[in-house]
């Protein structure tokens, strides 16, 4: 054990922002449940101390979809224990964290295929199949 | 990328698919502390966005902001906003050197007359213009030179920004901030030492995206992201709202995190993004590693009274000036009370004759 | 130069030495005017038990006299109380007199002190208003009653500001606060905020003159 | 025993007739004003100087005043009787003077006419204020120092200007000088009391006061019979026996000075161990408290009141009481002269006591005793009479709620102006002295 790890620290913080976080989002939800639109939250505008980017993981849990994008880097999609909130986590090609979202929405924009890249898509399996 | 191709065009081109395209513009419209719901504006912006020149120089520094920029995430999203730009001048990171640099610098000013981007790390020495040279001719005349025809400046680091440490007490070089010289131009001071990498690039991104400068606060630095002190997003705040300090590094309360205003945290009068962007990809700040903000992001932050001083501490004199004024008052006392009693004893001797 | 670096600079330096010097001043030039010996053969007393006895013994009011000044005296407690809670035992205060003093004493937390600050200040504003307001003390006060009130009261409420960064910047607030204090501290020995340091030797010589005629003061 | 004297409303009468009899004076404004301000800075000391610079303004001392609690006025506030002094002070004498001066308005000759009325007609000098300041400040003692500057200035109001004048210049008071002493000392003597008048030696010396010549001559016997019976070595001089002192109650040191070295010198030429003093409360603060000071050095005779000097007779059984057992009760009224501003205030309860008296307490006691409402000479003012009969009536409340069948006190200025305080409201408690009361009881 090195000199350094001898120093226990502890993190018995709170900076008390998870709680109306997770309030955001409930009224983000009940307002899709509505009828309404959906909400996006940049959860890198939000100080959190040090094991409350994983309390709201937590609280969240794991739901029925989780996908990958590969574009630019990772980014990862997640459905929540809680139908209609995702996390959506971007990542750079070093496996860096440049951007963190919870989005209230039926599906998040970016998972749906975009129509230039269906354009360019459709030209290319032309392309394939003229060949 | 060609200077007069879109950057939306140039990305699809490099490979970049649409999604790909968004992810970009979401992080960035993060990066620029724009709320999600401008990612839209942002991808529309960009996609049509032209690429600017930039001439960085760099006087009096360290290279620490280079280091702090470049050192970051390459590659990455931010690297595509330093492919998005033309960097046609930074000494330390071009290839061509001697008058080749220079000519290039020359080159791009003549070029691009009115719409290139001024980036300056360090201070200019006006002491003696010898203290700082580029190929022979001095930071204060290359500055002049450079600014005279640009679009706007932004002065990395708390040095161009404000002086820095070669303006410390007692600042042997006299050296200024680039706005002390150039008044004429608008001038984004991104200040920290380094600044945040994000920052830097964010400040790029607004000009590539809206083709403006950003909303500036009273010290020239972009609200978005200096517009908030450290310890009003400091996630140690609780702490010191309860009254639970860190007394030395090493006690119980710097073991359990507590609030580090006792050592000197200079969070409270220090505006900047630390505590919600962080560095390291994130991983941490200052406070987060157990050490006070020392508020390099603020003008003469190496002469405020020591790191380690807290700020409420203040800066009272001597303890021999208060006492020089005890005795000043003591020896006016007496010599007051002598001179009343003085015309006491005339008022007495008066009413006796 | 910074508003701060004003404040917690230069400012406070010279406030520190007006105040020091005009203290002195003011105390020594008082004492010095000397009176004459008192003659008269005593009654069996302590002379300096008399004098710390009444500098205690002054600070409640005899039997006779409790209800007729209840108000006051409640609020009056009440008040300086509350103050010197919010001023000794802030932490960034004592960090102040810390950095002056050269050795410091444990804090409250911040929560008490905002709650005394707060009842502090609202003791001051009701003691403001019955300054104003009752036939006596409207009819004897002069500028001096309530300048000192006034320049008491704002280091109270700018502190509580900076406190809960309200209204200015944090750097700004904790300026003005300062300067709030320091010009406290410039008005303290040229009003009666002198009453502070003289209440030793005010009570001491009661305490003695009352004590050497075999009276309680 | 009732030895005949002047009745009350005589002695009211005369009273009324007093101020007709002022001398007119003619001094200048200026010159006044001049007076008044050399006689404040010669008063002005470390003391005073302490005092005036830790006044909190609180107001307080209101609360403690006699004629503020009767008329709510705010003009009789204590702190507001000195304020020209104060004003006096700040710009003359303060360590901060230089600043002060532009501030501070300075006193004009409007300021020593009002004034006259609130330190002369309004203040008894009781120091029932100095009790309540919560910073110690003797309020009475910077009063006084505005009388000594009024005085000075010429404004005693005319019928102590009148008394005054009597005892400086003809060593009498109300007329009474050594032959109607000695026609008093005579007519006792008839009685059977035996009054060694005029000895060249003794231990004892006692005073008497003209009032008590001309309105308590029984007070005067009663003291005369217990020194008889306590068996004292002792005399009282037809040529220095009046204990009464205009000087210190006008704020007039040249009379003050005439009058107590008349005594001293006196007792001093007799070899007197104990100067014994009559009922009367400020001339025993003059002699038991000032005079050693004003004479420039200690006194050779120590000063005794009477209940001090009774006290200890009985306390050494020299003194043959019946004690009495009916169980009749008394209130005490303490004399501020002897009280909070001389020390004696256990002693009268010890000899009521020891008569079998069932002492009861006002409210407000000792130190904190109400004023008699026309302390220190203000008894004589008529300028004064509707502002004491209002204090009055407080000491007569204060007095009902003990239920005491009579009021004692040590002082003749109190006896005076609680009986006609009684006597205008027509209150039937009979007000008498402690002497008389302890030698009613002398067993003979």
């Amino acid at each position: 054990m090195s000199s350094l790890d001898a120093i226990p620290v502890t993190a018995e913080l709170a900076t008390g922002n998870v709680e109306p976080l997770l309030h955001e989002i409930r009224h983000a939800l009940k307002r899709l449940a509505d009828g309404e639109d959906g909400t996006v939250i940049d959860l890198q505008r939000l100080p959190l101390a040090p094991g409350e980017d994983e309390r709201i993981e937590e609280v969240l849990g794991q739901g029925e979809v989780r996908a990958e994008i590969n574009a630019l880097g990772p980014t990862l999609v997640q459905e929540t224990s809680y139908p209609g909130v995702w996390l959506v986590t971007h990542r750079n090609t070093e496996q860096v964290v440049v951007a963190r979202f919870v989005e209230v929405t039926h599906i998040p924009e970016l998972l749906k295929s975009q129509q230039a890249d269906i354009e360019n898509g459709a030209s290319r399996l032309e392309n394939e199949l003229k060949n | 990328m060609r200077k007069d191709q879109f950057l939306g065009e140039y990305l699809r081109m490099q490979g970049v698919s649409r999604r790909g395209f968004l992810k970009f513009c979401s992080a960035t419209a993060s990066m620029m502390a724009l709320p999600p719901s401008a990612v839209a504006q942002v991808a529309e912006a960009l996609a049509t966005a032209r690429r600017p020149s930039v001439i960085w120089l760099s006087f009096q520094e360290c290279t620490g902001c280079t280091e702090s920029l470049t050192r970051s995430h390459a590659p990455t999203v931010e690297s595509l906003i330093f492919d998005a730009i033309s960097l046609d001048y930074h000494h330390t990171l071009q290839a061509a050197a001697g008058h080749g640099a220079e000519e290039a610098r020359m080159a791009a000013m003549e070029e691009n007359a009115g719409k290139y981007l001024l980036v300056v790390d360090g201070s200019i020495p006006l002491k003696n213009p010898a203290f700082s040279t580029i190929a022979g001719i001095s930071n204060l005349e290359m500055l002049k030179e450079t600014a005279a025809n640009a679009f706007a400046i932004i002065a990395v680091g708390t040095c161009a920004a404000f002086g820095g440490i070669p303006h410390a007490d007692p600042n042997p070089t006299g050296a200024v901030a680039v706005s002390d010289i150039i008044t004429d131009k608008p001038i984004i001071n991104v200040s920290g030492c380094p600044p945040i990498p994000v920052v830097i690039t964010g400040v790029l991104a607004h000009f590539l995206t809206f083709g403006t400068i950003p909303e500036l606060d009273a010290l020239g630095r972009p609200v978005a992201y200096f517009g908030q002190n450290i310890h009003d997003r400091c996630y140690r705040r609780p702490f010191y709202e309860r009254g639970q300090f860190a007394e030395t590094f090493d006690d119980e309360g710097a073991r359990k995190g507590w609030c580090l205003y006792k050592l000197g945290c200079k969070g409270p009068t220090t505006y900047n993004a630390c505590a919600t962007l962080k560095w390291n990809a994130g991983t941490s700040f200052p406070i987060q590693s157990g050490h006070g903000c020392i508020g390099c992001s603020e003008p003469d932050f190496w002469d405020k009274g020591g790191f380690y001083n807290p700020i409420s501490a203040g800066m009272w004199g001597s303890r021999d000036a208060l006492v020089g004024a005890a005795a000043a008052g003591a020896a006016l006392g007496v010599g007051s009370a002598l001179a009343a009693r003085a015309r006491k004893k005339k008022a007495m001797s008066q009413e006796e004759a | 130069m910074t508003l701060l670096e004003f404040a917690s600079g230069p400012g406070l330096q010279w406030a520190l030495w007006i105040f020091v010097l005009g203290v002195v001043w003011r105390l020594v030039g008082a004492l010095f005017l000397l009176s004459r010996k008192d003659l008269s053969k005593p009654r069996q007393y302590n002379s300096v038990a008399a004098g710390f006895g009444a500098i205690i013994s002054r600070s409640a009011p005899a039997h006779a006299f409790e209800k007729r000044i209840l108000f006051q005296h409640v609020t009056g407690y009440a008040w300086h109380f509350a103050l010197f809670i919010s001023v000794l035992f802030f932490a960034p205060h004592i960090l102040f007199f810390e950095s002056v003093l050269g050795f410091g004493w444990p804090h409250l937390p911040n929560t008490i002190i905002m709650v005394t600050a707060i009842i502090a200040t609202a003791f001051l504003i009701a003691l403001l208003v019955r300054r104003a307001t009752h036939p006596v003390q409207r009819f004897i006060s002069n500028a001096d009653d309530y300048i000192s009130i006034i320049v008491v009261l704002i280091p109270l409420v700018t502190g509580i500001l900076a406190f809960a960064h309200f209204g200015a910047r944090y750097e700004t607030l904790l300026a003005i606060h300062l300067l709030s204090v320091e010009t406290m501290l410039i008005w303290f020995p040229f009003g009666k905020l002198m009453h502070a340091v003289m209440t030793m030797p005010a009570r001491y010589q009661a305490g003695t003159a009352f004590g050497r005629r075999g009276v309680k003061a | 025993m009732n030895t005949e004297s002047m009745s009350l409303q005589d002695f009211r009468g005369l009273l009324q007739q007093l101020g007709a009899g002022a001398p007119g004076q003619d001094i200048s404004d200026e010159e006044r004003l001049r007076r008044a301000k050399n006689m404040f800075m010669q008063k002005l000391n470390g003391h005073r100087a302490v005092d005036l610079d830790s006044c909190l303004q609180c107001g307080m001392c209101a609360e403690a005043c006699h004629f503020y609690e009767a008329t709510q006025n705010e003009k009789y506030a204590p702190v507001y009787k000195f304020r020209p002094l104060r004003r006096f002070y700040r710009r003359e004498m303060s360590p901060l003077r230089w600043f002060y001066r532009p501030f501070t308005r300075d006193i004009t000759i409007a300021d020593l006419k009002e004034w006259q009325h609130l330190v002369y007609d309004a203040c008894t000098g009781c120091g029932r204020c100095d009790m309540i300041c919560p910073m110690g400040i003797k309020i009475s003692a910077s009063i006084r120092v505005m009388r000594h500057g009024l005085a000075a200035a010429g404004y005693v109001p005319p019928e102590m200007r009148v008394v005054r004048n009597e005892q400086r210049d003809q060593n009498t008071l109300f007329g009474v000088g050594t032959e109607q002493l000695k026609a008093l000392v005579d007519k006792l003597g008839t009685q059977g009391i035996n009054i060694p008048l005029d000895r060249e030696q003794a231990d004892v010396m006692l005073l008497t006061t003209a009032v008590e010549v001309l309105l308590f001559p029984d007070a005067f016997a009663a003291s005369a019979r217990i020194l008889n019976q306590a068996g004292a070595d002792w005399t009282i001089r037809s040529d220095a026996f009046e204990a009464a002192n205009v000087g210190i109650i006008t704020g007039d040191d040249q009379t003050m000075k005439i009058a107590v070295r008349r005594i001293v010198d006196k007792a001093k030429a007799c070899g007197i161990k104990t100067v014994l003093m009559p009922e009367s409360g400020h001339a025993y603060q003059m002699m038991r408290w000032d005079a050693a000071t004003e004479m420039g050095g200690p006194l050779p005779f120590e000063t005794l009141s009477m209940p001090e000097f009774i006290s200890a007779e009985i306390k050494a059984g020299r003194l043959n009481l019946n004690a009495q057992s009916n169980g009749a009760s008394v209130t005490y009224h303490d004399p501020c002269r002897l009280s909070r501003k001389g020390g004696v205030m256990q002693q009268p309860r010890d000899v009521l006591a020891a008569l079998g008296l069932d002492v009861r307490e006002t409210p407000a006691n000792q130190r904190e005793n109400y004023c008699c409402g026309g302390g220190c000479g203000e008894y004589v003012l008529e300028s004064a009479d509707d502002l004491r009969q209002k204090a009055f009536e407080i000491k007569r409340r204060e007095f009902e709620e003990t239920g005491a069948d009579a009021v004692v006190t040590g002082c003749a200025n109190c006896r005076i102006n609680l009986m006609i305080g009684a006597e205008n409201s027509g209150w039937q408690t009979p007000v008498t002295s402690l002497v008389e009361t302890v030698a009613a009881n002398l067993a003979d």
